[in-house]
Formats: structure tokens, C-alpha cells, sequence
């Protein structure tokens, strides 16, 4: 039998991750709904907690969205690699000739297409209900979906580096968190400025830099944080 | 007693008796919802107050309604299903609860756009609102959950202890959300306290509860035969029947 | 009847976008489920029967098999 | 070109505990290593090291005569790991399973070859079912179809006979004997009695935890 | 071989089965302390994302407060029942002799004595960075104790319907958060009871008889979620 | 009094395909049952539903002589159930993890007792290392040792061999015949072949699965 040679092939096993787990989230239709529904309730949980009372809200409205969106990603974050681990294809995934950063970045896209993307979506509606101007959603809708793009890229490093404890949900938010902050100041500060009348484009461009950050960082980061947590 | 219920959860009795019964619910849904309809639209005066904005009540208060009904029919299919094990009763819970969203949701949906021309917003974080909103969750969540079983039996089952959990939940969450509202400010609007309304008004809007109702019954009928072929499509009685429909054509 | 014409009605005095919007809404997700709890009984008995001639066929293959 | 996996002075300790040590071994074509040795022994923990997943060991590692860890790429397009969870996914079906795997080595290949391996390992019928939904032995006989599918010329496989029932463990041992009469090699643990295969060479592991164990 | 009487001990079991949670729980102390630091991080991610000012922070510190505290509980409940499931556990207390309602009725109680009570004693902390008047701490802690228990049993009846199924996580907070809202209204509604020099008695009191509702029903429907996630 | 499980006609079907019908089953004092069958014949299955864990089977189910459902609480007093899944928590040590057993049952149970269950069972020197730390077949070995620890008269064993090494299967069988001749029943499945023991019957279900699987 004659050694084989590792072959290209790299945009066949992309595309095929990329349809793997769109069909994996999309099989199970819930999982896909459910980061949208607890995006909501959190929304929901703030006035029945804090006052009904419609200045109130507005004024507080851009930060309680952020922070909503930002939990919302980050937990379903926690599973993003864990069914893999469990089952054993991660394993499986790290002994394939292909690059591993490649790949994982196939999976992030996918969990931002299906988690962030329909967050950002959706956030003008809830913009709505806590009496936000109607002004506001188109930035509000833009700068979710870019800076989602980064909170999945980097809590992807978190979900890596926990993927091997058995109870990551709690303690992966502890590493992800701080590194959300900045996504969290532009982010919310770019719908601020909007209500206020200002031009939220340098906020964007902030996030837009950050993303690219990102983009060129943490599949270095994930492949790495990953191949520790399977060596445990 | 115990032969008849037995009876009744026999997929092939019900599927019989419901033949016979769903023509005729669908028939009146449709009667009841056309009369209401052109009566509540076209002949229903306008209210002093709203102007023709309030013609939104004739679908806003049965999908209201209907909505929490649902709710509580799931449950009760639920409760027999755990009890006795009847898989009719279960088979009926699944198609009621995504109707019975949708209904919740028309309901928000319906009294959303009715707010903006009487009170200026489309939402306010009123008690009744509030607690539709929760309602519509607790929906999801008992459809998510049955869905996210590998298993259906399992998913039956888990779905019906949810929405026994829920509405032994649903009033609790009335009481404390009204308090709530009660707590923090003065009801801005109250739903209750309307005019007197004239009965040239409510008739119409009593023909399109019935109408609902008709509709949700007939819905739940047809679907649930459709269940029933789907769950029991191993069984003969099944099988002779779908060949039968396929030398009919 | 409240309306002098076909278009007052459709008009609703300034509230129409409201009112259709909320009637429509309610109009298609009911016919939406009727028709869809229609057509779910055809394709299932569509998916039965071909799923029996399967079965039929299969059966005939183990008999000319055995 | 032929292959050739080395390991030299092979050592490893887990939290202060010397598992093994001086392991010396060669696999090239045509040869079936059996890593044997009683529970807690270590084997597992060899074979992760020899298919490149564990790296804190000491000692030497070679493929074809190059350091692994300049030869990994090369390595990892010749080989098969096949550990003790299966690596299917529960919710895809086996042929999704398996057009994925095909894909990771860059083939698209086609349906109905993924067919004809799944009907080979005796899973005709369930190709469209849920993993989820087949028994511990039908979702280990998915992850050993790709043993056909994507042929590589190093297997290295623990307990692969788990959960499998008598008729399939002779198939396999079938397999792995073909496999190393067409010139593959195999590595494998398990503690089944096997027939003989192929030109089997054994390595022990353990004689010290197997007289701790004290039975 | 004799046929075994079932044996009383339950006494003995229950105690085994808390001194055995407790372990485990305080084995890895970060298990402990993740659902903490959620909490003092998302209390700070706020005043970041809506702003520094005092007042406003003041007026929303109880809702706040409360919605971290609630997010925190029902986090940590994801891994309530799952480690057990995983290794088999479960299966094993589910044909264990005993009546199964006391056993989970233990584990809960370990879940509270490690993660509400530790939240209602951190809470007054937090809401000293939030600008709380001081003299609502006692009805701040004290609404948390009681709250949060109610929390953990009703948390529980989600986490063993979702125990079988392998991304538990979101799908849980969508079953378990509008089932918290009574929790969330009085115990908010405490702390600004106190604010606004109220009475708080009542709501403390509704909060108790909330948790003895609580005590009563879920035991009973914990333990048939578990049989039925069992049998998946 | 002496104990008996009868089953009368049980059936059961997962998702529309049925599983098995028409099992009638007796075990009584110094009977070893083994459950055998092709992958994915329902082997697992009958066991969970004989231990009384899945309910949704139609037939029925005795317990001396009462119905199952009636019996649930005497009938779990003497039973020992070990499935696919260790039971075993990673976390702790298996000491620890026996006394939790232990008390299970309602017994405070002494260290002493427990320390030579796993002497017995092959675990000296790994009585306080996190279960974590062992390997495959110590994690059930731990398992293995409640056998002995907590004495029941019916064992329901779902492939208690899997990745126990040579000598350890020995020891089992050993220790099944032992509890066969001490008036106590097991029902077992395995896809390993076993030596003689005691009075054993066979019970061998899915012809239809083994014909799809079309070897
Ligand atoms: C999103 C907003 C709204 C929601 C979720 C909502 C929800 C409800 C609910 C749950 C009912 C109770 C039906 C029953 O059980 O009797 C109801 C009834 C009613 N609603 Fe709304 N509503 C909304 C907005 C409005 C608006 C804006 C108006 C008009 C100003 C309105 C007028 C009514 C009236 C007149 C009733 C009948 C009252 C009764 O039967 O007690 N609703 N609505
Ligand atoms: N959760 C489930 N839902 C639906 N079907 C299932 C489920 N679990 C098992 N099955 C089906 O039941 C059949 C029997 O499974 P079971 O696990 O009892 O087999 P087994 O005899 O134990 O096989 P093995 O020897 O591989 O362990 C399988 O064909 C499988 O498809
Ligand atoms: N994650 C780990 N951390 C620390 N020690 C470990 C770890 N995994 C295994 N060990 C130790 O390494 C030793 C060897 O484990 P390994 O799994 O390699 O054994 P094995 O030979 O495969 O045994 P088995 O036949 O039971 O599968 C064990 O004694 C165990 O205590
Ligand atoms: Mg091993
Ligand atoms: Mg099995």
C-alpha cells in the first residue's frame, strides 16, 4: 500500500463543515430558535423587574439589548464545540490532514449565521418594546450584527479552552466576558449616539476594526485552545 | 366507563368517529367566521372613541381568548396521556400547541397595531400584555421541548408534564404580574373599563368567538387524524386504509 | 352598514393599515393552518402508499430471492 | 515510497505516574502491532501518542525517518485513528456521517459507494436513521465503515471489537488481515482472544500495574 | 439467596447523597465561585452599557440585581443533573430503593447552600457599586435567600427534562425563566418596597409561601421529568 | 421466601419498528439468563425494561408473583442493575464513590469493607485517585466491585465485560457462577463467548435485525 500524499481539498472539507453543521443546528430547529426566544426573555425579565415605566426603559434600552445579545451568544456558545468533544469528533477534527483554523472558522460562521445574524435581526423588535426611537435600529440592527461576529469568534476561544470540563457553561463566561467589553462599550455607545442625534459611523468602524482583529486572531487561538483541551 | 375511555383513545375509533364529526365543524367555522367577519367590518358601527380602529376587537378578543383556552385544553390532553396513557390525548396536544402560539401570537400581534392608534405606542408593559407575552414563551418552550427529543415518546411525555407545570403556573403569573403593574404605577390603560358596548357591537364579536372555536376544533380534528396516520402507519387497519385511498386514486 | 362606499370601507377612515393588518394577519395564519393541515394529510398518504409499494416490491424480490 | 512509523525510547508519566517507558517499535507495511497489557496499563495513552494526539512524552517519534513533528501533516494523510468513542455525530444520519468524514480528506466521493460500505458493515436500512437512534454495535459499525471509505495505509485502532457481536468481530479481523496483506499496517488494543493475523507482533505493557492490580 | 426487604434508611441515604454532592461541588471550587463571578460580571457589564450615572443606576438596582441573580441560578442548573446522567449515576438513583422525590430534594438543597445563598450574601456587595441605599441590604439579601430557592426547585424541573438531551443549555432558560417571573416580581418589588421606606413584609411573605409551594409540588416533578429523560 | 421475575408476553417497538414480541421469561434462584443477539436487536433494550426503567413495553412484567408496577419498590430492594455506562463519578475517588452506593441501599457501611471489595476487584494502591485518572476498565472495575459490596439476589448485567482485560473476565465469570450457586439470578448480555456457568439459559431475540443486517 503506497503512502498518500496530503492532498488539497481544503475548500471540499469547508464547504462540507459548513453543511455539516448547518444541517446538525437546522435538524434540530430549536436550537437555532432558542437563542432568540432567551434574547427576548431577558428583555422581558428587565421591566418585570425593574419598572414598566416607558422613559425609564428608553433610556436604558441600548445597553439591556447589548447585554441580552451578548448572554444570548455567549451561552449558546457553550455548545459549540462540546457535542463534537463528546461524541468524539473532535478528535477526529484535529487528526484531519486539513488546517485546523480553517475549519473552526467554518464553524463559527455557521453558529454567527444561525445565533448573531437572527440576533441582530430580531433586536429592532425588542428595540420596539422597550420604547426605543424608531431611529435608532437600523445602527442598533448593524452594529449586533458586527459585533456578534466578533463575540462568536472570541468566545470561541473560551468554548475551546472548556470544551474538556465537563461543566463549561459557568466558567467559560468568566473568560469570555472581559474580553467582551470593548464589543460591548462601541457597540452599545454606537446606538447611543444615535438616539442623542450623533453619527455612529466611527462607533462601527470601531467594531468593524475589531472584528477584522478577530478574524485574523482567534482561529490561531481556537485551533490551539482546542488541541490542549484534547490533550487533558 | 373504563371501556369507553378506552374506546375513545382508540386511534381507529377516533379516526372513524372524527370523520363523521370534522365536515361539520369546518362548515360552521366557516359560516360563523364569513357572518362575523362582513358583519364586524362592514355593518358594526364605529366606536365613538377609536373610530374604525376598534373593528380590530373582532379578531383581537377570540384569538385573546382562544389562546388561553389552548393552553389549558394541552394540559388537560396532557393529564390523560400521563394518566391513563390514551394516545390520542397526546397526538392532540402536539397540534394543539402550535395553533394555540399562533393564536397568542395574533393576539400580541393584534393588539400591538391596535395600540398605536389609541394609545400612541405600539407596547406598553401593561399586566395583560405582559402576561400574554409570557404565555407565548411558555408556548415555545413546551413545542422546543417536545421537539428536542430523539425520542417521541419521550417528547410526548416531557411536553406533557411542561404544560402541566405551566398552567399550574399561569395563574400565579396573572396574579403577580397584575400586582405588579398595580405596584410600580397606575394602570396608564386598563382593557376592563370599557363603554358600555352596544349590541350591535358585541353580537357580532360573540358570532366570531364561536367562530374561533369552531375553527380550532375542526383544525384539531383534521389534524389529528393526520397524526394518527403518521404515529400508526405500522398498524393494519392503517395500512388497508391508505391502499384503499390509493385504488380510489 | 357603517361605510358609504366600497373604498371608505377599505379606507377605514385613516386606520385602515391597522385594521387589514391585524384581519390579515389572523386571515392567513387561519387558512395558512387549514391549508396546511390539508396538505399534510396528501403528503402523507402520498408517503404511505409509496412507501407500501416499496414494501410490496421488496417482499416480491425476498420471494424470488428464497 | 513506503512508510514507516518509529518510536525510540518511548516514555510517559501521567500526573507523576510512570506509565511506560524505553518503548522501542517499528510498523511498516504489511504488519499488525497489538498493544496489549491489563486494564490501566497504558495503552490508550500509547497509541494517542503514536497518532499524534498526545505530546507530552519523551523519547523519539518518526515517520518515514522524519522527526513527527515536521512530518505531521504527511502523517495525519496516512492515517486512521479509531478511538473509544466512535466519532459519529447522534443526529446525522450514517451517510451524513460519512460524506463528512470523506470530505475531511478532501473527496466529495459519492452516494452510492457510502451505500455500499454501510450495506458492507451491515447497516443496509439504516442508512437514513438517526445515529442516535441505532444500538451501541450499529453506532460503532458506523465509525468502522470508514475503515473502507477512506483508505489510509496506518490504522490505528483501541478496542475496536467493542460492542461489536461475534459476527462482525470476524468480519473485522477479516478486514484487518486483508488490509495488511495489501501492505497497510495496523496498531490495536484489545482484549478479545484474536485469530491469528497477518504477521502480528505484540508489545506488553504494564507488567507493574498488572502485579499491583495483585489478582 | 434470600429475597432482600426494602430497608428504611433513607436517613442515610439522603445524608450520603448531600455530603456526596457537597464533595463534589467543593472538589472543584470553581464551580462555587463561576456562578459569583457571573454575577458581579454582568452587574458590571450594565453600568458599561447604559452609563456611569449614579441615579439612574440607583433606580434600576434592584431589577438588576435581581434579573443577575436569577440569570446566575439557572445557569449553574444546567449541570445540576447532567454530570450524573452522563456517567451513568442517574440511572443508578432512579433504581435505588429509595423514594426518588427526597433524593433530588437534597440535591437541590446542595445546589441552594452552594450558589443562592452565596449570591444572597454577595448581592449587598454589588449593590454598593450600584449605588443601593444602604438600608435595603438586609431585604436585599434576605428577598435572594428565600427567592432563590424557589428558584433552584422550579430550575430543577427544567434541568431534569432537559437532562437527556445534549444541548440542554438555552432550551432550559427558555422552560424555566417565564416560570421565575412570580419569583422576580416580589423579590424586586421587595428591595424597592424598602427603597421607597415601605413595608416589606408582605412581599418577603408571598416570597415564603411561593417557596413553600415549591417545596411541595416540584420534588414530585423533578423526579418524573428524570424518569421520563431516563427512558429518551 | 425466594424470589422470581416472570415476564409474560412482553413486546416492545421504539419509534414505530418493533423491537421484539412475544417474550415470555422466568428467572429464579441459581439462574443465569444470557440475552443474546445480533447489534441493534434490543438487547439493551429488554434489560432496561426487565429493571424496570423503561416503561412504555406492552405485556407483563411479575415480581414474585405481583405485578411490576404494584412491586416496584420491594423489586428495586433486590436488584443490581450495571448498564453500558459505569455509573461512576469522575470526580471522586472509588472509595468515595462505593460509600455513596453503600448508603444507597441504606447501609452506613464500614472503609475497611469497602477497601477489600476493591482489593478484590483488582484496585489496590487506586482507592483515592479520582475515578478521573483510571482507565477504561478500572473506571468499571469500580462498578464491578458493587457486586460484592452490596449484596443483592438479581443481577442485571448489560456487557459487563467491555474493557475488562483477560484476567479480570476470568474473575467475573468466576463470580457469576459463585453467585449463580449461592442461590442468586443474573441476567446478562455479552457479546463475549463464556465459560460454563451454572444453570445458563439463552434467550435470543432479533432473527429479523440479523437478516437486514444481511451478512
Ligand atoms: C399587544 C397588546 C395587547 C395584548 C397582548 C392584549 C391581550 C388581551 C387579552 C389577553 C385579552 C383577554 C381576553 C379575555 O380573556 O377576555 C384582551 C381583551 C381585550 N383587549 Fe386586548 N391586548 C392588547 C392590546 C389591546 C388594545 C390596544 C386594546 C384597545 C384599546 C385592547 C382592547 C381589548 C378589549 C376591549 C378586550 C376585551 C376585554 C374583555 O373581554 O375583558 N387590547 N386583550
Ligand atoms: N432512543 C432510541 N430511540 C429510538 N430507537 C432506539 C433508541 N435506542 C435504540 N433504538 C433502536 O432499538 C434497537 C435496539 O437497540 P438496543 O440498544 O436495545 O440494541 P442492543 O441489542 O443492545 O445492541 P448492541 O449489541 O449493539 O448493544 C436499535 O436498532 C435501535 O435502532
Ligand atoms: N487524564 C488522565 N490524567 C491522569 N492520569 C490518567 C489519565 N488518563 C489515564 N490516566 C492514567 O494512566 C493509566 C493508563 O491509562 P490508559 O487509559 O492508557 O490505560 P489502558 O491500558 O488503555 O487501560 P484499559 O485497558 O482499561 O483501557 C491509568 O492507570 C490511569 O490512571
Ligand atoms: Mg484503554
Ligand atoms: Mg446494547
Amino acid at each position: 500500500m503506497q503512502v498518500v500524499e496530503p492532498k488539497a481539498g481544503l475548500g471540499v472539507a469547508i464547504a462540507a463543515t459548513v453543511k455539516r453543521d448547518l444541517t446538525l443546528m437546522l435538524r434540530r430547529r430549536s436550537e437555532v430558535i432558542n437563542p432568540l426566544v432567551f434574547f427576548a426573555l431577558v428583555i422581558t425579565l428587565f421591566p418585570l423587574g425593574i419598572s414598566p415605566d416607558t422613559e425609564l426603559l428608553a433610556a436604558i434600552a441600548p445597553g439591556l439589548l447589548w447585554v441580552a445579545a451578548l448572554l444570548a451568544t455567549q451561552l449558546s456558545l457553550d455548545t459549540l464545540f462540546r457535542g463534537d468533544y463528546d461524541d468524539g469528533s473532535l478528535e477526529q477534527l484535529l487528526l484531519s490532514p486539513q488546517p485546523l483554523p480553517a475549519l473552526v472558522l467554518s464553524k463559527v460562521l455557521v453558529h454567527w449565521l444561525l445565533t448573531g445574524l437572527p440576533l441582530a435581526l430580531m433586536a429592532p423588535v425588542l428595540g420596539l418594546m422597550l420604547a426605543l426611537p424608531v431611529g435608532s435600529f437600523a445602527v442598533l440592527a448593524l452594529s449586533l450584527a458586527l459585533g456578534s461576529a466578533s463575540l462568536s469568534l472570541i468566545g470561541a476561544i473560551g468554548a475551546a479552552l472548556t470544551v474538556g470540563l465537563s461543566r463549561g457553561g459557568v466558567l467559560l463566561s468568566l473568560l469570555v466576558l472581559p474580553l467582551y467589553i470593548p464589543v460591548l462599550i462601541f457597540g452599545a455607545g454606537a446606538v447611543q449616539v444615535v438616539i442623542l442625534d450623533g453619527n455612529a459611523a466611527p462607533h462601527l468602524a470601531i467594531l468593524g476594526a475589531q472584528l477584522c482583529l478577530a478574524l485574523m486572531l482567534s482561529p490561531w487561538a481556537i485551533a490551539a485552545a482546542l488541541r490542549i483541551s484534547i490533550n487533558g | 366507563m373504563w371501556a369507553f375511555i378506552h374506546k375513545l383513545g382508540s386511534p381507529k375509533w377516533f379516526y372513524a368517529i372524527s370523520a363523521r364529526l370534522q365536515p361539520w365543524f369546518w362548515a360552521l367555522a366557516i359560516l360563523l367566521l364569513l357572518v362575523g367577519s362582513v358583519w364586524g367590518l362592514v355593518f358594526a358601527p364605529s366606536d365613538y372613541q377609536q373610530g374604525n380602529s376598534f373593528r380590530i376587537i373582532y379578531v383581537h378578543v377570540p384569538a385573546a381568548i382562544l389562546a388561553q383556552s389552548c393552553f389549558v385544553t394541552m394540559a388537560v390532553a396532557g393529564v390523560i396521556f400521563l394518566v391513563w396513557k390514551i394516545k390520542i390525548a397526546d397526538m392532540a396536544a402536539a397540534v394543539i400547541a402550535p395553533f394555540g402560539a399562533a393564536m397568542t401570537f395574533v393576539a400580541l400581534f393584534s393588539g400591538a397595531v391596535w395600540g398605536m392608534p389609541t394609545w400612541g405606542t405600539w407596547w406598553v408593559w401593561d399586566a395583560r400584555l405582559t402576561s400574554m407575552l409570557i404565555q407565548l414563551f411558555l408556548y415555545l418552550g413546551v413545542i422546543a421541548l417536545r421537539g428536542a427529543f430523539a425520542s417521541r415518546d419521550s417528547g410526548s411525555r416531557a411536553a406533557s408534564v411542561l404544560a402541566l407545570v405551566g398552567v399550574v403556573n399561569i395563574p400565579i403569573i396573572k396574579y403577580s404580574v397584575d400586582w405588579w403593574n398595580t405596584l410600580h404605577q397606575p394602570a396608564t390603560f386598563t382593557l376592563t373599563e370599557r363603554p358600555a358596548m352596544p349590541v350591535e357591537m358585541w353580537l357580532p364579536l360573540l358570532v366570531m368567538v364561536l367562530g374561533f372555536y369552531c375553527f380550532f376544533i375542526a383544525l384539531t380534528l383534521t389534524r389529528t387524524r393526520n397524526e394518527i396516520l403518521r404515529r400508526e402507519s405500522a398498524k393494519r387497519w392503517v395500512r388497508e386504509l391508505v391502499a384503499g385511498t390509493a385504488r380510489r386514486g | 352598514m357603517a361605510f358609504d362606499s366600497f373604498l371608505a370601507l377599505l379606507a377605514m377612515e385613516g386606520h385602515a393599515p391597522y385594521v387589514w393588518s391585524a384581519w390579515g394577519l389572523t386571515a392567513v395564519l387561519l387558512i395558512g393552518s387549514a391549508l396546511y393541515a390539508r396538505a399534510e394529510r396528501r403528503h402523507l398518504l402520498r408517503d404511505l402508499q409509496r412507501r407500501q409499494r416499496r414494501e410490496r416490491h421488496a417482499g416480491r424480490e425476498d420471494a424470488h430471492e428464497s | 515510497m513506503t512508510f514507516r512509523l518509529e518510536a525510540r525510547g518511548l516514555a510517559c508519566e501521567r500526573d507523576d505516574r510512570r506509565l511506560f517507558q524505553d518503548i522501542d517499535l517499528e510498523v511498516g507495511p504489511g504488519e499488525v502491532l497489538r498493544v496489549e497489557g491489563p486494564n490501566g496499563s497504558g495503552k490508550t495513552t500509547l497509541l494517542k501518542i503514536l497518532s499524534g494526539q498526545l505530546t507530552d512524552y519523551s523519547g523519539e517519534l518518526h515517520w518515514c525517518g522524519q522527526p513527527m513533528r515536521r512530518a505531521r501533516s504527511a502523517f495525519l494523510a496516512n492515517l486512521l485513528y479509531l478511538g473509544h468513542t466512535p466519532g459519529v455525530k447522534a443526529a446525522l444520519s450514517p451517510l451524513e456521517n460519512l460524506a463528512w468524514y470523506q470530505a475531511l480528506c478532501g473527496e466529495r466521493g459519492d452516494e452510492a459507494e457510502r451505500m455500499a460500505v454501510l450495506a458492507d458493515v451491515g447497516l443496509h436500512g439504516f442508512e437514513d436513521v438517526p445515529v442516535a437512534q441505532l444500538s451501541a454495535g450499529q453506532q460503532r459499525r458506523v465509525a468502522l465503515a470508514r475503515l473502507t471509505l477512506t483508505p489510509r495505509p496506518l490504522w490505528v485502532l483501541d478496542e475496536p471489537f467493542t460492542a461489536i457481536d461475534k459476527h462482525g468481530v470476524a468480519r473485522l479481523e477479516q478486514r484487518l488481515l486483508d488490509h495488511a496483506q495489501a501492505g497497510g499496517s495496523v496498531i490495536l488494543t484489545t482484549h478479545h482472544e484474536l485469530a491469528p493475523l497477518g504477521e502480528l507482533r505484540r508489545i506488553t505493557l504494564g507488567h507493574r500495574a498488572c502485579s499491583v492490580a495483585g489478582e
